[in-house]
């Protein structure tokens, strides 16, 4: 008896581009809007600029990585590998950069080709090995976190002979122009890639045969779509936008960390969750993602402003990530 | 007779739908009481409301005159209500026994279940209803008409005072038809109410007694069977005077050849099978259920593997492994199990219909022209009659008629000049049923090539230039249509089981 | 071949400590003319994944066996069966608590984080806030290094305040994320410990990108980064152990077992405490990795 | 196009509890018994009875945790909260003997209670509140963490005061028996476990509604059964199959360690969709599980005994799941 979230078309170009239901949405943000009172009121430093801009970066890789699981979650899949394969595209662009010293835009290149790459393998197991996406892509999580540690020799690769590296996060293009309002460029990333996803599913071939192949496959099968080819273009898609995200966190700390990425594929599934994307397949936003990802950052952000011991912290964020998945579906029952 | 169940002034509301206005409905003991309507008339919503699956807005539901609300399908299993659904509504992992004991199992000690004990009484259930199945059968693995029995059976097997059944024929063929209505006559003479609902006409005269009709969530009236001619009964449910029309087979000597198979052979289930079919020529093929018509055309479209067979379109010989190869030298498919094959029901109407044609309105960063689709889905939904309120309508919220028009629209939108067309008015009412038929005869005319599969004869004859018939894999022979042929020389080659090919006409 | 096998079972693999502590190994097993292994789990809380190495390294019948032990009992029923059958363990970065090891090298992790407060307290002047970014909230090493630093601040130093402790998993993103919460919370904050490589350079990232001027940050290890960061000054000093030396007293103190000599009880490779000021001393300089 | 694996009955007591068809599973050992031999060709050390029982030793706990994940999968659900649940009621067990000094047997109820209350809790959250399954127990996963931690205090809680203890994995009543086969106890339980959740699933009730709801759960419910409670009992039942991993763990490790189980579920879940259960639901045996666990134990026990470097170990343990689950699909393509 759920309703579903579908993609819908609005007046403005903004809402359009994200494709959301003003109405159905701004619902969506009430869990976010509830946890921001609820910190102001208890944290006097909570509120502050500086603190919502930490907020809006801590969600930029994880939202970028949701971003992409979503993709593939809309398909009726899933991707465990997002968290090495954003980690192995880091080392590809460090390998590049930093190795072979090559020039800036071929690193990242580079780590986008690289990540599609990966993400076609996975997608070419599911689509047509039909090896179940949990497997295929758990597979390729720890394949990936092997090959990192191999190329990168088990070492950080650092980014100081690529003046400009670590710009591409920490810089602020937005803070030039307008110097109170200093959002780093990890977070714009994290927007442009939200909009350009959003586009690709609501206003392309790509996107609406994501959806149904989500809703029902074989359906799009006897329609005559070669559904192997587009659900493997969605996972090299996905790959390439954990390639972004390689980028942002290899820029952020100015460093490919080899080891890193591990458990960085449940938060952003979370994510996508609290978002209310359904994991079945079929239905799903963007900006839903958006919000559960800066949900996540908020929650994990405030605990800390607050101060509370990690261990409550962790027992605080599970019931929050319940509540606020309950919280979603209540809505959608109601507003159905 | 007593009166069983009474139901008065049911209002039922879903988000959007007003399904249900002021409904009733009543029934006695020992009587075949038919319930029927157009798609959408709410039938099912009723009876979901007395099967305790809904609750009503608004209304009474009374059982041997005391008030009742069932709240839950074991409410409602105790007061006797057995409900056989529209929908197949079965465990594909479980066997036939304990599919039809769910809930129900006899039991040892320790919560054990007594499988010995559950496919015996499933045997005994089997028995007397006629049918040969196996209790240990993967559900999953029969056929939907298998799968229907289990359904009955397991409705049976309750020993409900009153038996709701919501279209049990649609999925069986004849002798299975026959074998129902005689267990229907005998659990009736031992005084259970049945409850039948069905779209097909000719049933009503044979079994039922009483008739009540609804259209658009209202009661119209309840007569008797005898007594009323059947074209009242469908004016009453449509609410204006069909006119039967037949078809006239054209002259096709003229016509090229759009379709030709020749030695498809798959397995046990497609043996030798070649025929061709003429552009503006509907080709109906008939045959018992099981036959392997689904399995030939599904073969032909590349949605299963062939053995061995040559296709040729339009002439051409045709490499067609995957239904994109097909739906490329246009080839359009309908399947019978729409929900399953034809349609994303959490789609929209628009969407849906696009769905084999989307390359068309793409661009070249593959940006959608999402103008032009609607305009080419509002389009069909005019000429086709679709009953919706707008073309972003999910297609699981439209009735089974108006779900059939959709998938017929998206072939068209594909510009096919091949259709195959899998059981088109299965579940569909006489209204649409009739629509459905000039659609194709139009078709014809426009010069496309038609494929239709139906286990309905009349529906067959009426439709058909030329009926292929077939039996167990095997083309048994091809017939003329419309009045030359009569269902008994179907039957006869749909019986045969050796094959000779009889070629009359053409 | 007679090649003798020493397999070392450490508490991590692809963290560069342990990396560190493979390539003082690897040396001595070059030096020595012996074959070794290096294996160790994802993080410091499987210790029944560790056993299942140790069990699987014993397969192999070494001739002697390292051993850091994430915990010091769960390994014991093991460590006997080997000893028992005549293979010399040698425990290494923290100690096995038992009689089983002929001889363990260690760093005191404790004496060394007491060494960090003693800086942190010398740096802002023995008053005011301080936080601890720890990488673990249960491993020895997280536990020795936090309460080292916390108790040496409470017992000597009663004006300077641990306001918060927050764990990032050693994981730099993590911590930078927590860095700049904890900098929210406490915008009077004068310094912050990092407990380990990854812990520091969060807390390093996490100053730069809040912007924070000022504030003295104490790390841990070593590491490209983390000598970046206090040649420029980001980072006042950190705390060094001696991997390399770690490894490699190991490897050469199972080979000595194995000839059938006489081992000090313990191998203390000890600590440092580096800053701008001494980074490029050669003492210092050996002991710090890239 | 894939055929279904369903619990049939057979002639033998042994294959009859264990709900297998001979023919048809003794196909899905092959890749076991690959992993095997080639390990046995290319080290000598890999075939001795003392490492074959490390094997199984440390197929044990994943093993009996996969069994939980099974009952819990074949309902068409998920569960990632085994590891952390394992933790916790091992720390239970920890605070009820060393904190409370209570006798063993009821240390080890108290863990089984645990186990089962906080399925129950997973359970509800799922089958009254609609929850999606993995959202459900990613919350309890973190929920779990958190308690565990601040019951034990953050400390590992050791049972040295509880004679007898680490005997209960550790010791071997078999190698009591026949000494040439000192089988550990904790792997004697893991078998016990594996038979009694098999009876349990091909042979009562429950069993039989956990296929039922995993195959379509909405059937069930229109067929009068309370398809809430009886998910609910298997959510509790597999909570309690997680305190016995709780107490197996805590008995290797004569410790609860309160950090441990993040990462286990992955492991577990790998397990079972080796093993050939449908993530999808309504299909699925315990044999296939214990091998699925076998496979893995083999393959990570064997490259260690190898010394293949430890980066490569995972990308060929990635691999090799990929592999595995391939072939497992082409072989039930075929025998279909
Ligand atoms: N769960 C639901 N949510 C929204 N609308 C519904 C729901 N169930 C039924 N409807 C709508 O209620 C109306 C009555 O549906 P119902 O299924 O009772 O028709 P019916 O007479 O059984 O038709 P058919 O002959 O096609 O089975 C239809 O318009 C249908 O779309
Ligand atoms: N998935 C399947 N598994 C096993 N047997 C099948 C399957 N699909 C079809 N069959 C068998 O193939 C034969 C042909 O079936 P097919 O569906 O083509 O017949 P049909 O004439 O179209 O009848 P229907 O009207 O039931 O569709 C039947 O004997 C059927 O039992
Ligand atoms: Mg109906
Ligand atoms: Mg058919």
């Amino acid at each position: 008896m759920t309703a579903s979230v579908k993609p819908e078309y609005h007046k403005t170009l903004f809402f359009r581009l994200l494709g959301i239901g003003i109405h159905q949405k701004l619902l969506a943000f009430a869990s976010l809007i509830i946890l921001l009172i609820i910190f102001s009121v208890t944290s006097p430093n909570f509120m502050q600029t500086s603190n919502m801009i930490a907020i809006l970066q801590a969600a930029s890789v994880n939202g970028v990585l949701a971003i992409a699981v979503t993709l593939v979650i809309i398909t009726g899949g899933i991707d465990l590998s997002v968290g090495t394969l954003m980690t192995f595209c880091a080392v590809i662009a460090g390998v590049v950069l930093t190795y072979w010293g090559m020039p800036l835009p071929l690193g990242i290149l580079a780590a986008l080709l690289a990540g599609a790459l990966c993400g076609l393998c996975s997608g070419t197991f599911v689509a047509k090995m039909h090896i179940p996406p949990f497997i295929a892509t758990l597979g390729m999580m720890l394949i990936l976190k092997g090959l990192s540690l191999v190329i990168s020799g088990t070492r950080p690769i650092y980014f100081n002979d690529t003046p400009g590296f670590d710009q591409i996060a920490r810089g602020s293009v937005i803070g030039e122009l307008i110097p109170s309002l200093p959002i780093p460029n990890g977070v714009l990333i994290l927007f442009i890639v939200a909009i350009t996803a959003s586009y690709i599913l609501n206003r392309t071939i790509l996107g609406r045969y994501a959806f149904a192949i989500g809703s029902n496959e074989e359906a799009v099968r006897l329609s005559g779509v070669n559904t192997a080819r587009w659900k493997m273009t969605i996972y090299a898609l996905a790959g390439s936008i954990c390639g972004i995200a390689g980028i942002l966190i290899a820029s952020r700390l100015n460093s490919a960390q080899p080891a890193l990425g591990l458990g960085y594929e449940l938060e952003a599934i979370a994510a996508v969750v609290i978002g209310g994307t359904s994991l079945s397949g079929g239905r799903g936003t963007i900006v839903g993602t958006l919000i559960g990802a800066l949900i996540i950052a908020t929650l994990t952000n405030g605990l800390r402003v607050l101060a509370v011991a990690q261990e409550w912290q962790t027992i605080v964020t599970g019931a929050i990530i319940i509540l606020a998945v309950y919280a979603d579906m209540l809505r959608r029952k109601n507003t159905a | 007779m007593p009166i069983i169940i009474e139901m008065t002034g049911v209002e039922k509301k879903f988000p959007g739908v007003h399904a249900l206005k002021g409904a009733q409905f009543e029934l006695q003991a020992g009587e075949v009481h038919a319930l029927m309507g157009e798609n959408g008339a709410g039938k099912s919503t009723l009876m979901k409301i007395l099967a305790g699956i809904y609750q009503p807005d608004r209304g009474d539901v009374r059982i041997y005159h005391t008030k009742v609300s069932p709240h839950s399908p074991r409410d409602a299993q105790q007061l006797g209500i057995g409900f056989i659904h529209q929908e197949l509504c079965l465990m594909d992992d479980l066997t036939a026994a304990q599919n039809i004991f769910i809930g129900r199992e006899p039991r040892l000690s320790f919560g054990r279940v007594d499988e010995t004990a559950l496919n015996r009484q499933a045997i005994d259930i089997f028995a007397s209803m006629n049918v040969d199945l196996n209790p240990r059968s993967l559900v999953g693995h029969l056929t939907i008409a298998k799968q229907q029995m289990i359904e009955i059976a397991k409705a049976l097997s309750f020993k409900p005072r009153v038996l709701i059944m919501d279209e049990p024929t649609a999925a069986l063929n004849d002798a299975e038809i026959a074998e129902l209505f005689m267990t229907i006559r005998r659990l009736k003479s031992e005084g259970v109410g049945i409850i039948y609902i069905s779209h097909k006409m000719d049933e009503l005269k044979q079994i039922a007694d009483r008739v009540t009709v609804m259209r658009d969530g209202e009661y119209v009236a309840t007569v008797g069977v005898k007594e009323t001619p059947v074209s009242t009964i469908i004016a009453m449910m449509v609410g204006r005077k069909l006119t039967a029309t037949s078809t006239e087979t054209p002259d096709l000597s003229e016509a090229t050849t759009a379709l030709e198979v020749i030695g498809l052979n798959r397995g046990q289930h497609i043996r030798d099978i070649s025929f061709s079919l003429k552009k503006g020529e509907i080709l109906g093929f008939a045959g018992l259920m099981g036959a392997g018509r689904t399995e030939v055309v599904r073969a032909i479209f590349g949605a299963d593997r062939k053995d061995s067979g040559e296709i040729r379109v339009h002439g051409t010989p045709c490499i067609i492994d995957k239904p994109v190869d097909a739906v490329r030298l246009g080839i359009g498919y309908l399947s019978e199990d729409r929900k399953r094959f034809g349609l994303a029901t959490g789609m929209s109407i628009r969407d849906n219909i696009a769905l084999a044609s989307l390359n068309r309105f793409s661009g070249k960063i593959g940006q959608l022209d999402e103008d032009g689709i609607r305009g080419a889905a509002r389009s069909f939904i005019c000429t086709q009659a679709i009953r919706t309120p707008s073309d972003q309508q999910e297609v699981r919220l439209l009735s089974g008629g108006n779900q059939q028009k959709v998938v017929i629209a998206k072939w068209l939108l594909a510009d096919c000049d091949i259709l195959i067309f899998d059981e088109p008015t299965r579940g569909i009412d006489i209204g649409a049923k009739s629509e459905i038929y000039a659609l194709l005869d139009q078709l014809a005319k426009d010069g496309k090539a038609i494929i239709v599969i139906s286990s309905e004869l009349p529906e067959i004859i009426r439709l058909s230039h030329r009926i292929a018939v077939m039996c167990e894999g095997r083309l048994t022979g091809i017939l003329p249509g419309g009045t030359n042929t009569s269902q008994k020389d179907i039957m006869q080659l749909a019986t045969q089981t050796n094959a000779i090919m009889h070629t009359i006409g053409n | 071949e007679d090649q003798i096998y020493i397999p070392l079972i450490s508490k991590g693999f692809q963290h560069q400590f342990w990396q560190a502590v493979k390539t003082g190994a690897d040396q001595a097993a070059a030096e020595f003319g012996v074959r070794i292994t290096f294996e160790g789990p994802d993080n410091e809380t499987v210790v029944d994944r560790q056993i299942d190495m140790l069990a699987a390294a014993l397969a192999n019948k070494p001739q002697a066996i390292g051993f850091a032990a994430l915990d010091s009992q769960a390994a014991i029923p093991l460590l006997r069966q080997a000893s028992e059958a005549g293979i010399p363990i040698v425990a290494f970065d923290s100690g096995v608590d038992s009689d089983i090891p002929v001889s363990t090298t260690t760093t005191n992790n404790r004496a060394a984080a007491s060494l960090a407060a003693d800086k942190m307290a010398k740096l802002i002047g023995g008053k005011g806030n301080v936080a601890v970014v720890a990488h673990d909230q249960t491993s020895r090493t997280g536990i020795d290094r936090r309460d080292g630093f916390i108790e040496r601040i409470q017992s000597n130093y009663p004006s300077i305040n641990v306001v918060t402790i927050q764990y990032g998993a050693g994981d730099q993103l993590k911590s930078t994320e927590l860095t700049k919460a904890i900098l929210t919370a406490n915008p009077d904050l004068a310094g912050i410990f990092g407990t380990n490589e990854g812990s520091a350079n969060g807390v390093v990232n996490g100053v730069r990108e809040m912007n924070r001027r000022g504030l003295v940050v104490i790390g841990y290890d070593s590491g490209k980064a983390q000598k970046d960061a206090i040649r420029n000054g980001l980072m006042a000093g950190a705390i060094t152990q001696n991997p390399v030396g770690i490894g490699y007293e190991t490897v050469k103190a199972a080979v000595f077992a194995v000839k059938g000599k006489t081992l000090p009880l313990t191998i203390d490779t000890g600590f440092y405490y580096y800053d701008a000021t001494n980074i490029d001393d050669p003492e210092i300089a050996a002991v710090l990795y890239d």
